[in-house]
């Protein structure tokens, strides 16, 4: 048991630090991350009207990319770096304490991997290089409004047309769409089969004929995701990823990323640091509820509670490191982080009194711009959105600890 | 012993559900966090025309002299509908504080015009501090014979933006004192905070403004006891209204809503939820109108005192732990801005902190009990 | 809506405390109830080897008795009071700030109303008077090994052999058996029915051949339940309530008791009272903890929510008193009253900090006789027998909201 | 990075669980329950035997040498197995104590004793005050060169009945100093006191007790700093182990259970808490760990003190849930007392109280925090 690098994770730690303090654009500098509706992020910077944001987001994608280190997971010969996933984690560690933004969204982490895994090398050819570059983002088109936690119950239909699909349907929660290029999705292609076993995986043109992205626009008046319609949308076969109907699995591909969500365990450590240091300071005194014993015993609770949630991240590592894949862990974290990420919010916000209230930004009355009313209302969707805690627990409990079905 | 409504409770009830239905759908409280007043002047007379500003006022100034559980019964109605507006700023900050502490003359003035809807009032109470104590109030007062001329800052005030009038609780050097100040004189300056709730409240800074005292010099934290109770009751029977309904669209989704072939609502970890939601929404209803009841009937006031702190300190918890499963049950629908169920879960908040949250009552619940 | 007395409830209610004032025996004054094992009440006592308990076991139901207060619900025809639900509320009330036992256990409360309402007038006119003048004391047997919360699913056969049934087979949980004198129980009658359609309710003497009650040692070392085994037993057709096969329906009966459980509510106040009183008292000082503020806020929140505890029962009342029968209140009430005695026995083990460990009642050192910690193992099966906490909300959440069954 | 055990944690553990099957199971713990005593001598000759009561203990004194995280990983199976008597008090509190405060001739005199199992020790540090700081230590003692009179109450002494000899925090002038006084001495008077886990915690009455410095006089705070935070990992770790089984007993019985024609693990209700338990479970297993290794390694004594003030933090109350679910989910069998699952239920109490519960550490988070 160590909680402490080996040298040479500690060597590599280094050299990842020593970059990310070199490269980092000033835009990024102090950053605490990306927002909910993704400002701040390099998808968001790379189609902003901000010739200054637009230059910081290809900057930094150009540096990555020089250290491989867009795509730190992928395989060497597929442009990435090929880290370990001990080497994953701590990248994914130091991008995390300095707030630096990652590059390449859904294109590294979900739709690369799969066309690696899935694709065929005409797939590969086309894709791969234009997500490393920067040239092109992805969105994922898997949500529909009757399919949720149900997922596999999708109704978008692609009938085949010759060499295309013809698609007709609607995805929901589509994150990011309104800054992507392409878009990833799963369609219903033989309505007769068992619903696992009738679905496909295709890539699109997010600019295609009939396809059309409408913002939602979400409770905290931030626009995170969108519905996307399709409208006889027309699809080269060629953009099926694996065989047709075989769709479920190609996209429930387990990735060999490292998947601690170690990131969301730093953001809350840092978030609450900024908080008790704001608190006692004098400019946060005066914001400060006058009984304010009632949140110290929850802000300790908070600390520790980001202690469990580290080792969580911690064990997935440990987990992977060893060659195992994780089980129920996933899950854990998941649930857990999320559910953390609500009671933080809450008691962030009660430590202000009456000042909770307060929504701008940008008032000298809203203590530390407003952030924690804005996350209570932000953190809401977070056990509800990449299985909900709801499912997790059933995951766990069945997949995991062994428990029958219902 | 009975927990029932009355049958004037009960009509009262009815006809103003039927009403808000009718006069203040979702689309209206969409409309309203958009709009600067914050309330519709239309709806504002026809309530009005409903008797439901004047409810508390006697008859002899133009109300029609229902008691305070009445009001209770009523506001519950405009927690569920989330009716926008000055209401409670005007009729439990104006109308009871004049009640409360106006001398006859001040009254027969600024009753009527409550009870009308002509007048809309506000209470400006806290400030910078945001304490609810009597060491909060360090607004300058200076009292010269019936004239008090002000100068500080009050905050959170809800709807001054709006208000003809504020009662106003400042320092002199006699104490606490409360005034009536117009609203149209240079030295009131009033600025209007975004809110989570995007309800309408305001930073008010005094600059030599000059009103009218109310109540005796040096008496105004005795004279606000009766008035906050009355308000943070208030505050706790919007609550009970918002998180029952809040609760009811949450039942009906949970039926409608089909994953897995089966409703959601037939798995149990959405019935349990529903089944605590329900318990929490009860709780909080009778908490609430317990302290309505001894504030209505007169019990003595220690009683009255633990049943207001009590009925703060359920209702500011057990209406967010609504609202929060609310949002779960609903899913990703649920966080969008165009489902009606997070318009519910913005508003709690402002509930809940409104005159003291859960933690600030049961402190004094804590005191009262020897603690 | 009125939290106080109409003139003739507090007319009735002065009767009431006179008469407990007067008559209640000193071995009951100051009482704060039965124990766990049902120690310091009527059942026990009544069978006491200790002559004055026995002769205040006497002597109470007696007093009682001259004013048809030993079953205050059931019509006078009958013995009873005939008392309204809104008296019967006032009476249980005044009883419980009393601390005063009540008499006949469950002959009162389950046994007798289901023969007045099923029973042949022969069976009425053997049993009902017996319960009324203390001479039998009635214990249930409905659970087994194999059903507790799907009751529907027991499996003690009693096999008709000309005027007898024979009965084979275990009940569990049979609380106070050792103390009665006859039992009420279910048994299958039909193993071919649909299983509410096959068992009927019987009477027999638990003196019968054939029939052997063993203790449950609880994990507080105390015998609040036994085991019945039933071997060959033979009971006469007469003692069946009801139609055979249909005892499900008997047993089920909704009795016209008040439905409170207000005296849950008055002995959690009172215990709380208690605890406060003695943990700022010279006395209590000593052994309450140092960092005492950390069980400040939670005594604070048990006495809110007694508060709203109180609120249910009132409201149970109201329903019950307006003629109409109340629905999913009553499972609400018992989930929140068990689940609440849980936390305030958390919450007053938690003040006394290492004392928290003693279990002595007579040590010196047990702060209060050890009675929190005592009542920190005795809450836990609360939330268990009776209709378990899960099953109350399924109850609430089926019955009462009408969510689909899952 | 590794949050796996080492090889030869592996083997001890495996080993530990083995013996503890066969040596220790469920009918010994019953019987030591009621046993005056409360442990068996033989089987603690037979854990002598595995090097356990040494496993700490540098070779040169009679022990293995293992370090410190290995011993939490024996103790986990000890909370495991529930296994009775004066294992933690003979090895944490004598053994930790005399490692850290002894001299040589200390060390030599009393740790291969201790090793061997010849001798039992405890630590008596709290007192009728209940107290775990600096000051809850008001026991009388005289010193006078390496002797010490001691005089006072000690309570809540763990095995104090059966030890051979105490370590004893007392004041004297210098301020607070340990001793190492034999039990068997007219001054030294022990009782037993009944506890909810039917362990043996003792009042010890000192009148005029004689016995050895333990350390420098006036040291003794410093000195128990590091033994306290082994012994409170210490508990941590038999928490761990103890709610594991408690949620693996529970699970198999949800497995088997049948009621409405279906295991009842296959309710939500039920699988639900019981992904809540091995939540609970887990994150004690490694916030404990990350106190035990950095004890283990020799961290910061800033972090090793908020580490091992966490882990108890937590432990306390997530072992406190879990144990609690196990109960709600075996129904009424679990009430029995013949049913397993209860004598885990007693058993948390115990250690969520030990060396602070919750609270007490949460406050010490909060302190290092800045707060």
């Amino acid at each position: 048991m160590d909680w402490s690098d080996t040298t040479v994770q500690s060597t590599f730690r280094d050299d990842v630090r020593d970059f990310i303090m070199t490269r980092l654009p000033d835009r990024y500098q102090g950053d605490s991350g990306e927002g909910e509706d993704f400002s701040g992020g390099w998808q968001a910077d790379r189609k902003s009207e901000d010739a200054k944001a637009r230059g910081a987001a290809e900057n930094w994608a150009g540096a990555l990319s020089e250290k491989g280190w867009v795509a730190p997971a992928w395989p060497k010969e597929y442009g990435g770096a090929g880290l370990t996933v001990m080497e994953q984690f701590i990248f994914n560690q130091e991008m995390a304490e300095s707030g630096a933004p990652s590059v390449g969204g859904m294109g590294v982490s979900m739709l690369g991997p799969t066309l690696i895994v899935h694709g065929s090398e005409e797939q590969k050819a086309e894709h791969l290089p234009r997500i490393l570059n920067g040239e092109v983002a992805w969105a994922q088109g898997y949500s529909e409004p009757g399919a949720g936690s149900d997922l596999a119950s999708l109704q978008t239909r692609a009938v085949r047309d010759g060499d295309e699909y013809v698609i007709n349907g609607q995805k929901i929660w589509t994150s990011g769409a309104h800054f992507a290029d392409w878009l990833f999705t799963l369609v219903r292609t033989n309505p007769d089969a068992p619903k696992h076993r009738g679905i496909s995986f295709l890539m699109l043109d997010i600019t295609s004929p009939g396809l059309t992205v409408r913002p939602i626009i979400d409770m905290g008046w931030n626009h995170p995701f969108n519905e996307t319609f399709f409208e006889d949308v027309k699809v080269p076969v060629t953009n099926c990823i694996g065989e047709e109907d075989r769709g479920w699995y190609v996209g429930m591909t387990l990735l060999d990323f490292e998947r601690s969500g170690i990131s969301d365990a730093i953001s809350y450590r840092r978030g609450q640091k900024e908080l008790r240091e704001f608190l006692v300071s004098g400019a946060g005194k005066q914001f400060t509820r006058q009984d304010f014993s009632v949140v110290r015993k929850e802000l300790a609770d908070r600390a520790v509670e980001t202690e469990v949630l580290f080792n969580f991240a911690f064990r997935i590592v440990s987990i992977q490191d060893s060659g195992m894949v994780p089980n129920y862990e996933a899950s854990v974290n998941k649930m857990y982080s999320s559910e953390l990420h609500q009671r933080m919010a809450r008691t962030s916000t009660k430590a202000w009194g009456l000042y909770g209230n307060l929504w701008a930004e940008d008032s000298a009355y809203s203590p530390m711009n407003a952030a924690h009313v804005r996350d209570y209302v932000g953190s809401v969707p977070h056990t509800i959105f990449s299985g909900s805690s709801e499912i997790q627990r059933n995951v766990i409990a069945t997949r995991g600890l062994g428990l029958p079905r219902g | 012993m009975d927990l029932g409504l009355s049958e004037q409770q009960e009509l009262l009830k009815n006809a103003a559900r039927e009403f808000l239905e009718n006069e203040c759908p979702e689309q209206h409280v969409r409309d309203m966090e958009e709009d600067e007043k914050g309330y519709s002047p239309e709806l504002w007379g026809q309530m009005a025309e409903q008797g439901w500003q004047g409810l508390l006022i006697p008859e002899e100034h133009g109300g029609v002299g229902f008691d305070f559980l009445d009001m209770c019964v009523l506001l519950e109605e405009f927690g569920r509908a989330l009716v926008p507006g000055p209401f409670m700023s005007s009729v439990l900050g104006g109308g009871v504080s004049i009640m409360e502490a106006g001398s006859d003359a001040q009254k027969s003035e600024f009753l009527p015009g409550i009870a009308s809807g002509d007048l809309i009032f506000s209470l400006a109470l806290t400030e910078p501090s945001a304490r609810f104590d009597e060491s909060g109030i360090e607004c300058e007062a200076t009292v010269s014979g019936n004239d008090v001329t002000l100068n500080g800052t009050k905050l959170f005030v809800s709807d001054a933006h709006v208000a003809d009038y504020l009662v106003v609780a400042a320092r002199s050097s006699a104490g606490v004192c409360l005034s009536i100040i117009a609203t149209d004189q240079d030295g009131v300056n009033v600025t209007p905070l975004q809110t989570i709730a995007r309800d309408k409240q305001c930073e008010v800074v005094l600059n030599n403004a000059s009103g009218q005292l109310l109540g005796a010099d040096g008496a105004g934290w005795d004279l606000l006891k009766p008035i906050i109770q009355k308000y943070t009751v208030a505050e706790c029977a919007y609550l009970v209204g918002l998180s029952q309904m809040d609760f009811e669209i949450a039942v009906d989704y949970a039926k409608e809503r089909v994953q897995f072939g089966r409703p959601i609502g037939s798995f149990q970890a959405i019935q349990h939820k529903c089944a605590d939601m329900v318990t929490d929404v009860d709780g909080s209803r009778f908490i609430m109108y317990k302290a309505a009841w001894s504030i209505a009937t007169d019990q003595p006031d220690d009683e009255t005192t633990m049943a207001v702190n009590m009925a703060k300190a359920w209702c500011s918890e057990a209406t967010r732990r609504v609202v929060a499963h609310g949002q779960q049950i609903h899913g990703g629908i649920g966080f969008t801005k165009d489902y009606k169920v997070q318009l519910y879960f913005r508003r709690q908040k402002r509930a809940e902190l409104a005159f003291g949250d859960a933690d600030y009552h049961r402190e004094l619940v804590a005191q009262q009990l020897g603690l």
